[in-house]
């Protein structure tokens, strides 16, 4: 690593590159001209113009943690295969542009002998959008990127087959600020704390502002106190949900604690207005704790309610709507999964989600 | 090169098994950084005390800016001196992700030269991650990124990196250009992209159709879903090849419509245009055959984010249909008098969305001057507790009965 | 009316009389061993037990608000057509148990001679439920009594006839108390304050009890003050949204007032777990002054949406069931209702009000 | 006799039309009864000047009981004096409000002699209501109607007139028998319903099936609604039947399913009973064919109320299933339970409801000793805010990092 100087004369607010640079003469001549699309194997699309052009995608698998030297190799492909054409998916996969079908098969032999899987597409599991972890984050209950690659080698094989009823989309966040935006997701991985914040009480004077904290408490759970004579603060821990919304603004209030911290699972949400409107996912499994190198118990949890899922679901049936279709009941039933107290909402909208009508399947 | 003491065992386990490893990327980066090995060092020691090793914030950045780097640093800097500073700076992704070999290459210079030679591709927002670097690289990072044409996205209460799904350059179902307004709406805003003058954070995402690729309407105070007025586009011959293919029409298209809305007597589709709600369903499952209307623009939405601390929500229909033409300068008028009456009345760390459920959608509206109309709701209220106002009631004086 | 002095004795908690008291002898005997029943026609069920043997019901509307001199003729109609064996219904209309088909004919002619119409079951209107009104209560936003008379006039020959595609419960509710449950009707007519409570200074300190008063506001506008430097209250007008729980808890705090008092109509509630979960009215019109003595605006805004959704629905849809099929845009637009800023939700639930996601009708 | 002399113009007005006139039967009743003509006076008056006549509250009532009585009086005494005093009675009806012609007689005998004999036949909550009467009338009325064998209905912070559906004494469907645990339930809570001991009103409402006849999920604090377990029970002759008269079993029956779990293929109609949610429309729709099965009993729901003041609620699951003939003990030994609770947790006016609201569902099934099942949500919850219970997590001391 060497430093440079800063230059004379900044260049700033020019935002990103026009994408214009980077499309693929094919792609920018039947820009907005698309007529329709078929699959032509698991992770490779082809979409074809008004125009009669064709364009195929390969799509291979990432841990998105890249460093430069496969990115490189990314390019590389890319010149080799496709005139350097290529993109990454807002699931962080990364796809090549061909204009040539021949080139499909080289491209994935190469690919997966370099160890990058080709799938994604249509109704297999693609890549699990997530967060930062242990590897960059203060905020995290659990790792991100661990636990991704544990679950993904489990479910390496619904990532390169397409046979699922419908799409299924897994997301991880680390804490729950929800970076990963688990919160419409079929399967949504969630770091969990559950210990209250425990105050550093010498530090937390010099470096939080005590109003705003007291105030960043959703259920009022922070009161001012005094310690060694400063002004510094109290929590009643009955009151924490443990939410760390008082620690994203005060340093001073750490929650993490390795016993305590851990993993939740959360199911059916979507995001698409396919059939059902978009959803929420509802809380599946409160607790699995840490166990690190590779969470067999999250990843047991989740190949467990996929293949439940792999079976029961009718086709074109996302996980929420299967889940919708059988009911709660069925679904804790099928899964084995315990209901526990912790399944019975008790936030801002409680009220919305008890069962108010007889509806019952017995 | 990687410091042959390094422990990992732990880490060692995540190098094994069919899907990429990050392990193997940290490994290959120290190879050229030697921050990594530190990263690598803390990570393991992360791994055996299942706790994080990162400290909480830190605001550095760059000259004139005040977002576009997130500050980090190690609370075991002894022992991992290395990454005692490992602050990430977030770069603008071009619109649709979209890179040659060369541009690539172009970035994983300028990160090799400043940084640990670590990314994400990409963020959660859509940013170009480049992931750990020591405070005095921030600036010369930055121009060279400016030089090489790139520049930063946004972190803090600014608006952030606007993202778009891949829409008219390979999606024969995208509304309208999700690129080019992705591109122009990020241009527009750079003052506010850089510079921190909002409540809080505001995104904006694109996505060509209500099949939403880029998750808008979970992710973005303000959404924007392509969609279309007129009747789907419908090729019968096409419908029956699906058909002599074996789908079964009844069964896989016209049952899974929400509002059932589609007929099918063995040889002719007929489809209610008036009763549909362009959900996709029956487009996705026969693209050869039925397509989007001629009449595209798309559905503005407000409000989603994730649940701290009043709960997650999903963007609401503000605008029900803009033309595609229109787009830019709906929503440039639009925004200014949204930021306008958030930047008043949002409260510190208050989102868009927070903001409408807590002084309501009607009072929203008169603020940004729109008509409310029943496409705003899924359901009229069902409580009887109207604000009736003044001008409505004729109000009285006195002391009461 | 004549006095009677106390008994020295006296009787309590004996609870109501045994029902059995009370039964045909012919419902004594199948009691539970019902098998199915049929319509034999507009307002005459036919219950039919396992034994073999039938009962007939006659159903006849009653304006609930009765004299003992009616109670009295449906006495004596009862003795002459069934062995004084009668019932009210939880809708309050009145039925004639009768044993023998013959007495079906001379038992309808005689109450439809007497101004009582026969009707009111399967798909017909049946009576509205409804409450005090100015006959009785304080608290009125609306007479209750008048409204229903008006209405019911208007649609007769719905509750005559068994041709809407399902049933139609209206209901009216005086005021926000909501006695008449009005918040799960197909249709419902409540009575709406649209002005803050009218304090009476004087005799607040009297009657009220200040802490309670200020508690009982659900959005925090009752404040303390001094008024003559006796302890009293400010309401901060803006903040009310004339609920009136304030004059419940307080006699000094009345909300009526001739020009802003009137009704408001809600629509597609219904109780019944058939089909579709129960579901709570919404509102369609917010405001229609009130207008006696017989409400020609509420009568027209009533009979229209029963004829829209007469000629819209679908066999068995209910009113909710059927606008939930449409979408409420379009529940606007065929009833040519205006939809305004009060339609919109501000109260506890709103945020799961809004329309989140893009299924939208064009 | 009806004073000539009562100016009833805008009265008279709804004397017209078909439906009957409750301004005909004031009339009639003021025939017997002079105070009638003060009502119509009053009445006219705010027909007048649309607005009520009747001032809030004041507590009256028969001796030893707190409720039964609802006190009213005219806040224009001076021009209509007969309803200066105006309370009204509200008499216990017998469950089912079955009569016989004497019952009724005896019932207008003691209201004439005491009262106004204007009745509501019935008050929404299911009593006799006796409209109007002095003061000094209440006790003579009592006791002339608890020779009669009947008794005063709740009013007040008490338990409330229990009231039922037809149920099995003329209903094919009542899954268990209605009159008979309405009997039971006010029998056995006569104090509870006479001498207010509670937070607010408490209501029990019981449905035979789920039809729900008596609006109880929407009307009552404890819901008891009947339902059954085992399979539909299914007289393929009497499909065909209906089949033959026309009905339309795909479009009529099956496909208004709410779980589509049922088939037809033109003779022969097969239920998926596993996933049928007993909603009832298949039996509503063809009585002689179709009928609940045989393992009978309720499901128990709580807490519905009007919206005052957090808004409305409908009943929520308490209880998925109650076998028929275990329902009045399991209710007695719940409901012991609950009051206590409510009684003890409850705030001033607070419903059992909103209580339940305010303390959360978990809570509540931990007070009244009900283990949580998943038939009680129509969703798990989908916010992250999980109140962990000291047992689960490993509570640590220290100072923090
Ligand atoms: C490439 C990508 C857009 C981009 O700009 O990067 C994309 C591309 C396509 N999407 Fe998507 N979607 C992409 C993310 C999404 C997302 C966002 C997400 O997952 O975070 C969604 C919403 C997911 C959700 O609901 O939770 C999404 C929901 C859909 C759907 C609706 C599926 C459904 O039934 O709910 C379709 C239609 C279909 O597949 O039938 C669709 C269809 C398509 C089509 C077929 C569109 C087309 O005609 O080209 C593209 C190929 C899909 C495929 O993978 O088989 N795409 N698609 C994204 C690929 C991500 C990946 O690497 O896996
Ligand atoms: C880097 C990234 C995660 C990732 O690995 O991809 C990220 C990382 C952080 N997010 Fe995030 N967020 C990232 C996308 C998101 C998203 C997803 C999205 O934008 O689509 C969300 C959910 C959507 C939303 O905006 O609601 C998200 C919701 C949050 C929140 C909760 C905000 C809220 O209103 O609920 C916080 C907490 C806060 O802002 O105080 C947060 C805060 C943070 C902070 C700055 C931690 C903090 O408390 O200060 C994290 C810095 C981590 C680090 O050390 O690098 N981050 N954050 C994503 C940004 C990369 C990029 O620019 O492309
Ligand atoms: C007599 C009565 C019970 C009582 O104890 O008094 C009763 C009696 C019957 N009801 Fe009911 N229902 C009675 C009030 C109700 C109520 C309560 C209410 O209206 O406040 C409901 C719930 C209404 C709602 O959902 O808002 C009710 C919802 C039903 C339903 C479900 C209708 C639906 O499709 O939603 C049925 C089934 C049907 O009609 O197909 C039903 C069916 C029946 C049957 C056919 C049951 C039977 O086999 O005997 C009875 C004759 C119905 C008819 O009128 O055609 N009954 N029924 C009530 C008559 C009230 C009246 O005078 O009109
Ligand atoms: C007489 C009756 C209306 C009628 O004409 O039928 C009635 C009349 C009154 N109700 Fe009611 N309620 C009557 C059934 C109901 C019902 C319906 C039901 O029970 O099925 C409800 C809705 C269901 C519920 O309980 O939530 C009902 C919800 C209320 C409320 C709101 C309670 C709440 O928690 O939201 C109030 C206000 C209060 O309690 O302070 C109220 C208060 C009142 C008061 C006592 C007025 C007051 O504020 O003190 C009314 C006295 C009127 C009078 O002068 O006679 N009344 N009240 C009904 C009782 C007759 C009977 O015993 O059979
Ligand atoms: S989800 Fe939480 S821990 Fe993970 S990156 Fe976001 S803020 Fe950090
Ligand atoms: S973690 Fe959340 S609930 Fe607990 S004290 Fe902090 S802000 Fe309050
Ligand atoms: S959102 Fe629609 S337009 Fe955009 S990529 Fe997905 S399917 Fe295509
Ligand atoms: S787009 Fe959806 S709603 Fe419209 S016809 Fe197709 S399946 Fe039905
Ligand atoms: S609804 Fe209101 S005004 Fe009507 S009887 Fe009940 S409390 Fe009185
Ligand atoms: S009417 Fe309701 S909102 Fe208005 S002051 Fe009274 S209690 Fe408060
Ligand atoms: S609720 Fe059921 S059992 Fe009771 S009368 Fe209605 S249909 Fe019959
Ligand atoms: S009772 Fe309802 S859910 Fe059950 S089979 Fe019949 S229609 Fe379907």
């Amino acid at each position: 690593m060497t430093t440079t100087p800063a230059p004379a004369k900044r260049i700033t607010d020019i935002g990103p590159p026009h994408y214009e640079k980077f499309l693929h003469p094919l792609i920018k001549k039947n820009y907005g001209q698309w007529k329709y699309h078929e699959s032509v194997a698991s992770g490779v699309l082809r979409h074809v113009a008004e125009s009669g052009d064709e364009i195929y995608s390969v799509r291979a698998g990432s841990p998105r943690l890249l460093s430069t030297a496969t990115i490189r190799l990314f390019a590389d492909l890319a010149e080799k295969y496709c005139g350097g054409y290529l993109r990454f998916t807002s699931r962080n996969n990364v796809e090549f542009l061909l204009d040539d079908r021949a080139k499909i098969e080289p491209l994935k032999k190469e690919l997966l002998a370099l160890g990058f899987p080709v799938g994604g597409t249509n109704n297999a599991i693609s890549n699990i959008v997530h967060t930062q972890g242990w590897v960059h984050c203060h905020s995290s209950a659990t790792d991100a990127s661990g636990i991704v690659k544990s679950v993904m080698d489990a479910l390496h094989d619904r990532f390169t087959h397409e046979d699922l009823p419908a799409k299924l989309r897994i997301a991880l966040a680390c804490c729950l600020n929800m970076c990963g935006a688990v919160h419409c997701s079929d399967i949504a991985i969630l770091g969990v704390h559950r210990m209250p914040p425990q105050i550093s009480k010498e530090t937390l004077p010099k470096v939080c502002e005590i109003p705003t904290l007291i105030a960043s408490c959703p259920t009022g759970a922070i009161r001012s106190a005094t310690y060694d004579g400063k002004p510094s603060v109290e929590v009643t821990e009955e009151q924490c949900m443990f939410c760390a919304n008082c620690y994203t603004v005060c340093p001073a209030m750490p929650l993490n604690d390795p016993e305590n911290d851990g993993i939740s699972i959360w199911v059916g949400g979507k995001v698409s207005n396919a059939r059902s409107a978009p959803k929420f996912s509802k809380l599946a499994i409160p607790f699995i704790p840490n166990n690190p190198p590779r969470w067999p118990e999250v990843v047991d949890a989740v190949v467990n309610i996929v293949n439940v899922y792999a079976k029961h679901a009718r086709k074109y049936q996302r996980m929420g709507e299967w889940i919708e279709r059988i009911g709660w009941p069925r679904f804790f039933e099928l899964t084995g999964i315990p209901f526990t107290r912790y399944h019975i909402d008790d936030f801002r909208y409680a009220g919305t989600t008890y069962a108010r009508s007889t509806h019952i399947r017995f | 090169m990687a410091d042959e003491g390094v422990k990992t065992t732990l880490l060692d386990e995540l190098e094994k098994g069919p899907w990429p490893s990050f392990v193997k990327e940290i490994k290959k980066a120290s190879e050229t950084s030697p921050v990594c090995d530190d990263l690598l060092g803390q990570l393991e020691l992360s791994y055996e005390e299942k706790k994080g090793h990162w400290k909480h914030g830190g605001i550095v950045g760059v000259m004139g800016y005040g977002g576009g780097v997130i500050g980090r640093y190690s609370d075991v800097p002894e022992k991992f001196p290395n990454v005692a500073h490992f602050h990430t700076l977030r770069v603008n992704h071009p619109a649709g992700w979209f890179y040659t070999s060369d541009a690539l290459r172009t970035l994983c210079n300028i990160w090799e030269r400043h940084g640990s030679g670590l990314t994400n591709m990409h963020g959660s927002t859509g940013d170009i991650i480049f992931l750990g670097t020591k405070t005095d690289e921030l600036e010369p990072t930055f121009a060279d990124l400016t030089k090489a044409g790139f520049d930063l996205g946004g972190s803090g209460s600014v608006m952030r990196t606007p993202s778009c799904c891949v829409g008219q350059a390979r999606c024969e179902w995208a509304c309208y250009d999700t690129m080019k307004l992705c591109y122009e709406l990020t241009q527009t805003y750079q003052d506010e992209l850089h510079r921190p003058a909002f409540p809080y954070k505001y995104k904006f995402k694109c996505a060509g159709c209500p099949n939403d690729c880029v998750a808008s309407i979970a992710r973005s105070d303000c959404s924007i879903i392509g969609t279309w007025k007129d009747d789907i586009q419908q090729d019968d011959a096409a419908v029956a090849e699906y058909a002599a293919l074996g789908l079964d029409i009844q069964k896989d298209v016209c049952d899974n419509c929400p509002t059932k809305c589609m007929a099918w007597d063995g040889k002719k589709l007929t489809i209610d245009n008036h009763e549909c709600v362009r959900c996709m369903h029956c487009i996705n499952v026969m693209p050869k055959a039925l397509r989007p209307g001629k009449e595209r623009g798309a559905t503005i939405l407000i409000g989603a984010k994730a649940p701290i601390i009043q709960g997650a929500l999903l963007s609401s229909v503000l605008i029900p249909f803009v033309p595609a033409d229109e787009l830019l300068e709906t929503l440039k008028e639009l925004t200014g008098r949204i930021w306008e009456f958030w930047s008043e009345y949002g409260k510190n760390r208050e989102r868009v969305g927070e903001l409408i459920q807590r002084v309501g959608m009607a009072n929203f509206l008169d603020a940004i001057g729109l008509e409310p109309t029943p496409e705003m709701v899924a359901a009229p209220r069902d409580n009887p507790y109207i604000f009736f106002q003044k001008e409505d009631g004729k109000p009285k004086d006195g002391d009461g009965q």
